[in-house]
């Protein structure tokens, strides 16, 4: 971070020469310009979102009839617990960084990040984090105790503790097995955190610090504002669960004693640890969506957003509380009356700011001119879908009733209201939105309805109908389940909504590869929407803007290109008004960070240190030694690596 | 904010809308998000310190506070060192900022050789990492910020090299206060530990 | 510039219906749920009064929910149909926001939100009440990936079964719960294991009777307590509700409720001691039942066994009663099938993963011989 | 919101007054251990050393560090990060003690 700047390109300590490369494969690896980072963001969250994907759809193959024997229950809990941490960690919250890092420099008129080698890094090493958790494959199994990885099951005692089962009668083989994959949990999301962590300072420092001139806190997008607010969560929910998962660590292969009751360690102290991380977390996810839609609303009504300064205060005011909420997670653990109430209390409380926003999005679009393209039926599918999962969220803060519901299908259900039809309708509006500025052309907008109502309606199926089941009795994270609940036609037809929603999001993916050659070429402002982003062009050069615009208002954009006519009334300034004059020559006057390998080569070292636990004595040491010189190496080379070249 | 920036300045890289360095903000940021990191750590300390797993011998008494005190003091005074040092270079004193600078990578050093010998000593009396979550706590807590304070004297001895070697300036004082920041935060962090842990009389507390 | 697609009304109206009919399949499956009483183990479908208090806080949240829905869902879709484009030039007014609207949807929700706090805080201090003197004594045992049951009350000890419990109607039953180790032995109420005791080594489980009351989460070195009551007569299905490894599923229980004079005959049953096999195959079965490692983990009363005396052995399932249960291992098999019986002695991880029941390699005829002996316990 | 008069690198103390904070640490230090020693019953030393380590806290964060002359933005960021902190490890720490803990029958 504390780059001295050197004086000679050839200092000593480079080993390697600066990357030249501005195609092909290693310019992608050495970049540091944010938007092919975002860009190469959003491919790694795809590729994640198909594995979770998968995962879930072998889940409910198995879950389709009772009694299948379709996955073995171990298959089935390491699917089920990676479905939620690939969920979580790797589509959840690299989906928000790729939005982030492709936008918000655009919408805020800076150039790049405040440290595009640091953005680098996150990035490689969120996918360093991935590799190494999904390396489990090939050394003795996934994760398998949950994404909440509960401890005593996590640390001491594990699923399977005579080994009679995966161990196959060895106590000592089922123990090993069990470590392995509680290393993976622990050290991969460590690493996953370090990446997340990076980015959060990162996007700070960026708002804080890079807004175009004008452009004071009140007139930023509520897009840059949601990203700020998350970046704050990451910076703090992040450690929590790092020490939490360093503890797990220790517990799990040095045997200490934090969650471990048999020598005085309270199992309570984990679950306190998770949700202190796991409910920001939470809205961590599902902030960035509220950001996107917030943009989309206002650009498909014609109208600024209803009540911006209640927008904002309610994202502050829904990220600060998400602080006081986290044992609503440990209702039926008994914590006792008095610490259930004052939760219950806070939880309540906490819809009360996101019913704001809800109301706030139905005033942006009355009384506007609604022009429903797919970026606006997401989004206000979004709107609709994550009012069902705020709903049955309230039900949840009903503590008594909370206890039937708690670990049940209609958690289950809660949730995915509020990720996917919160989170991923409110992406996947994003991403129709904001294709034609990343790729220059228009997604296919029939193929963009039909997976619209396809997901609309698979989702529903799937999800709606697990509320029932779940109230029914059905627990979560059952492999299998007994006919004569009444659970059996519910879940083949929740089954059947899961493959509908397959099928949508390959048309999906369909359009987004069909539209990069032939969609309709966009131009700079498609839309005709309202911040900044919309004037440069599609995609933006490298440097994003000729010249960075000064602002005078909010929805810049739509104010230059309307003035306000004798009767008070706005009226269209013909075409050109938005224009810019460019004073500079951009390839000569603009300076720009060039690509740096260390990023890349700093991430390559922390699994390497990972699996070194899953090796003892020396051959740890060596493993241990040969990650830590590439990461400590790497990162002195970085430091010492001017930012650009000189005469460059 | 923004208005006190000029729209020329915002053509150059390093002219920003706060007014304000973006690697200094970077540090103040990253320093609020370690307040989380080690009150984590401090407050599974507290909730398990009368906790011994049946072995009440293996408890805070085997503390040797006048040693301690000795490395505390030894830390404190490092950061002391830490703001001379800076406060050099900003005049342009590359000699004091080298004097400084190393003084306070070698006390640095003698804290982290002082907290390695005392780990030895717990360790030979039957003190280990598995004893009990008492024990537990304690070395995942200190040896956590053992290892800040070793990242902080492995930047402190950069930054004297590259003074060495003339490739550090008055004109990267920035750097140099930057590491200073995380080389303070890592004491302040000590001196709550040094009394949260060390000093408290948890005989008296601790029923 | 504006080169997005703005017509094609009429796949919108066919959109629209297809959105309509989806809402009335969801509709209709709805008013199924709530006709569906008869559910076994549906939490809408309560037998007692704790589960009832849940229910009606339930039944007065989920219909503010159901209007709150209805004037959400009925504004969006209203001003999607009503504020569509219709061409023009005009420029709707650009509205920044309102202050009093804004002030009311903050405040109305807020007070909503009040009056759905009061019952909840006042139910959540009822159902935390343990019950007097006059409720009946049971500790509940949670080990990997069973139920146990001990009937603590004076004159009921020593009644301890597995994978179903048995309780009186109209009468309390208070419930001390723990969760053990599947592999040491169970120290017994008293020798409680609490934090730092060293026997405690077990894991999280979640004891879910949904007719009869929420979930309870049973956690190693601690003691939970939960009351549940039943009304009627019946047979109650339970569930864990935690993930507690890989037989998470296969962790059933029964709640089995009697008249109070029918419930007391049942007790007096169950204290009676195991007797001694008869001869032929059975006696046969008993004399294996020693020998090989059974007697070492399943306690029959009325036997002693190398480990120690049957208030001694407790790793797995007492098995003293065998005979007169529905089911075993888990709740999951019927005592009745003989098959599964047969089956689950020869393998048991082939029946229940990772069941801490060892796989003995017993022979056919070991196994014909004992599953004579487990018969004759009832 | 304007920070017109959030200049950086404002008027940094000198030298002398480095060392004067040195000396106040040390002697506050000093102190501590002393208590630590003395036998002071619990109900003094306890609130003294918390006082004693707050005060050393915010010397080292408001001289050392500088954020008593820095701009507001640092400072409110730190005290963010460790207010957030504060509240939420209090919380945990006496639900960890006093909630559901034990109920032993």
């Amino acid at each position: 971070m504390n780059a001295v700047p050197a004086e000679s390109p050839r200092s000593s300590l480079k080993i390697l020469q600066r990357p030249k490369a501005e195609t092909g494969l290693w310019s992608w690896i050495t970049t540091t310009d944010h938007k092919k980072i975002g860009v190469m963001y959003f491919l790694a969250t795809m590729v994640f979102f198909v594995i979770a994907g998968v995962e879930a759809l072998l889940l409910r193959i198995q879950l389709a009839v009772p009694e299948n024997d379709f996955l073995s229950p171990d298959v089935y809990n390491q699917l089920y617990t990676m479905h939620g941490i690939t969920m979580v960690f790797f589509v959840g919250i690299p989906l928000g960084a790729s939005f982030f890092n492709y936008i918000m420099p655009l919408q805020i008129g800076a150039r790049d990040v405040a440290f595009p080698r640091l953005n680098a890094f996150s990035f490689w090493v969120f996918c360093a984090a991935g590799i190494f958790m999904y390396s489990g494959v090939l050394l003795g199994g996934l994760p398998n105790g949950g994404w909440f990885n509960y401890a005593p099951l996590s640390t001491t005692v594990g699923p399977d503790v005579s080994g009679y089962t995966v161990g196959g009668g060895s106590a000592e083989l089922g123990t090993q097995v069990h470590m392995g994959r509680m290393l993976l949990y622990s050290i991969g999301l460590q690493i996953a955190g370090i990446a997340t962590l990076a980015s959060a300072i990162n996007f700070i420092v960026t708002i804080l610090n890079l807004r175009a001139p004008g452009m004071t806190l009140m007139r930023m997008p509520i897009f840059v504002w949601m990203t700020l607010v998350v970046a704050f969560l990451l910076l703090f929910a992040i450690p929590v669960i790092g020490i939490a998962l360093w503890q797990l660590m220790f517990d799990v292969r040095f045997g200490a004693n934090f969650f471990n009751p048999a020598a005085g360690g309270d199992p309570v102290l984990w679950q306190h640890m998770f949700w202190l991380f796991g409910h920001p977390e939470v809205y961590i996810l599902i902030l960035p969506a509220f950001g996107i839609i917030s943009e989309i609303i206002p650009t498909f009504s014609r109208k600024p957003i209803f009540g911006y300064t209640a927008m904002v205060f309610a994202g502050v005011a829904i990220g600060f509380l998400g602080w006081g909420v986290w044992a609503h997670h440990m209702f039926a653990v008994g914590m006792g009356p008095v610490a259930n109430t004052a939760f219950a209390l806070t939880t309540m409380f906490i819809a009360v700011p996101t019913g704001v926003k809800i109301f706030n999005w139905i005033g942006t679009m009355w009384g506007g001119k609604l022009r429903l393209t797919t970026a606006m039926l997401f989004a206000v599918g979004a709107v609709a879908m994550f009012t069902i999962g705020g709903l049955s969220g309230v039900t949840h803060s009903v503590v008594p009733s909370n206890y039937q519901q708690t670990d049940s299908y209609y958690v289950v259900a809660h949730f995915h209201y509020v990720l996917f039809g919160g989170l991923v309708f409110g992406a996947l509006g994003g991403v129709y939105y904001w294709y034609p500025k990343v790729t220059g052309r228009l997604m296919n907008e029939t193929l963009g309805r039909t997976n619209f109502w396809t997901l609309m309606l698979g989702f529903n199926l799937t999800f709606g109908l697990m509320h029932f089941v779940g109230l029914w009795g059905m627990p979560r994270r059952i492999d299998t389940y007994a006919a004569g609940f009444g659970w059996d036609l519910l879940n083949l037809i929740i089954t059947v909504g899961a493959f509908i929603i397959a099928g949508s999001v390959l048309l999906l993916i369909i359009n987004m590869a069909s539209s990069l050659r032939r969609g309709q070429i966009a131009g700079d402002d498609p839309w005709d929407a309202r911040t900044i982003e919309w004037m440069t062009s599609s995609p933006p050069a490298h440097y994003n803007f000729k010249e960075v615009p000064q602002i005078s208002a909010r929805d810049e954009l739509w104010h230059r290109k309307h003035a306000v006519s004798e009767q008070g009334d706005y009226v269209r300034v013909p075409a050109g008004g938005a224009g810019t004059v460019v004073i500079h020559d951009p390839d000569t006057d603009i300076h720009m960070p060039d690509p740096s390998f260390y990023p890349a080569l700093a991430a390559v070292g922390m699994p390497i240190m990972g699996w070194a636990l899953f090796t003892s004595g020396t051959g740890m040491i060596v493993l241990l030694a040969v990650g830590c010189v590439i990461t400590v190496g790497a990162l002195f080379a970085w430091a010492f690596e001017p930012m650009a070249e000189e005469g460059h | 904010m923004a208005e006190v920036t000029t729209a020329e300045a915002s053509e150059e890289a390093h002219a920003t809308s706060l007014g304000l360095s973006n690697e200094k903000l970077a540090m103040w940021t990253l320093l609020g998000s370690e307040c989380l990191f080690f009150g984590a750590l401090i407050s599974a300390y507290l909730i398990y310190y009368t906790n011994y797993n049946g072995q009440p011998e293996i408890s805070p008494a085997l503390f040797d506070i006048p040693f301690t005190s000795v490395s505390t003091f030894v830390l404190l005074m490092s950061s002391l060192g830490m703001v001379l040092a800076l406060s050099a270079i900003q005049r342009g004193d590359d000699r004091g900022f080298r004097i400084w600078i190393l003084a306070t990578a070698i006390m640095g050093s003698v804290f982290l050789s002082g907290q390695i010998y005392e780990f030895t000593v717990f360790v030979n009396e039957g003190m280990r990492l598995d004893t009990s979550p008492f024990t537990s706590s304690f070395y995942v807590m200190t040896g956590f910020h053992g290892i800040h304070v070793t990242v902080g004297v492995l930047m402190l001895i950069t930054l004297w090299a590259r003074s060495m070697t003339g490739k550090l300036t008055s004109e990267h004082s920035d750097v140099v206060e930057n590491i200073g920041l995380y080389w303070h935060f890592v004491d302040i962090v000590w001196i709550v530990i040094f009394t949260a842990v060390y000093l408290v009389p948890y005989e008296q507390v601790g029923a | 510039m504006i080169t997005a697609s703005r017509s094609e009304a009429a796949g919108h109206r066919s959109a629209a219906r297809r959105r309509w009919a989806a809402w009335t399949v969801l509709l209709g499956l709805l008013m199924a749920g709530c006709g569906t009483r008869e559910l076994p183990q549906s939490a809408l479908n309560p037998a007692g009064p704790v589960a009832r208090a849940q229910d009606e806080l339930w039944d007065l949240v989920f219909w503010i929910a159901v209007g709150v829905f209805i004037l959400v869902q009925g504004l969006i879709l209203f001003a999607v149909f009503r504020f569509r484009d219709r061409g023009g030039d005009e420029i709707p007014k650009q509205v920044a926001g309102n202050t009093k609207l804004e002030l009311m949807w903050t405040i109305i929700p807020a007070l909503i939100l009040v009056g759905i706090a009061v019952p909840t805080v006042q139910t959540i201090f009822e159902l935390a009440q343990e019950p007097g003197e006059e409720a009946l004594d049971v500790r509940v045992i949670g080990k990997q990936y069973w139920w146990g049951f001990e009937y603590l009350d004076e004159d009921q000890q020593g009644v301890i079964t597995a994978n179903e419990l048995h309780i009186p109607t109209g009468r309390p039953v208070f419930l001390r719960m723990q969760a053990l180790s599947a592999t040491q032995p169970d120290p017994g109420f008293d020798a409680a294991p609490e934090i730092g005791q060293g026997v405690s080594n077990g894991v999280i489980h979640s004891f879910w009777v949904p007719r009869l009351a929420g979930k309870q989460d049973v956690v190693p070195g601690h003691t939970r307590t939960l009351t549940i009551q039943a009304d009627e007569p019946g047979l109650y299905p339970g569930q864990c509700a935690e993930f507690c490894g890989l037989s998470h599923a296969r962790m059933r229980f029964d709640v089995i409720a009697h008249e109070p004079a029918e419930f007391d005959q049942w007790i007096a049953d169950q204290a009676e001691p195991a007797e001694a096999a008869e001869d032929g195959l059975a006696a046969e079965g008993e004399e294996l039942f020693q020998s090989q490692q059974c007697i070492a983990c399943h306690a029959i009363d009325g036997y002693e066994a190398a480990a120690g005396t049957a208030a001694e052995v407790r790793i797995g399932p007492n098995l003293t009663h065998f005979a007169s249960r529905r089911t075993f291992a888990g709740g999951v098999f019927d005592v009745n099938d003989e098959a599964q019986l047969k089956a689950w002695l020869a393998n048991p991880q082939a029946v229940k993963a990772g069941s801490q029941m060892p796989n003995l390699g017993l022979t056919d005829d070991q196994i014909d011989a004992l599953t004579a002996y487990l018969y004759t316990l009832e | 919101m304007s920070d017109a008069d959030d200049l950086e690198h404002a008027d940094h103390p000198d030298s002398s007054q480095y060392i004067v904070i040195g000396i106040i640490l040390a002697v506050f230090t000093a102190i501590e251990v002393a208590i630590s020693f003395a036998a002071v019953p619990g109900e003094i030393a306890v609130p003294a050393l918390i006082i004693l380590t707050v005060l050393k806290f915010l010397l080292v964060v408001m001289w050392f560090m500088h954020l008593r002359f820095d701009s507001g933005w640092f400072r409110r960021l730190f005290v963010f990060g460790l207010g957030v902190a504060l509240a939420i490890y209090a919380a945990t720490i006496s639900l960890m003690l006093y909630a559901g803990a034990a109920t032993q029958a």
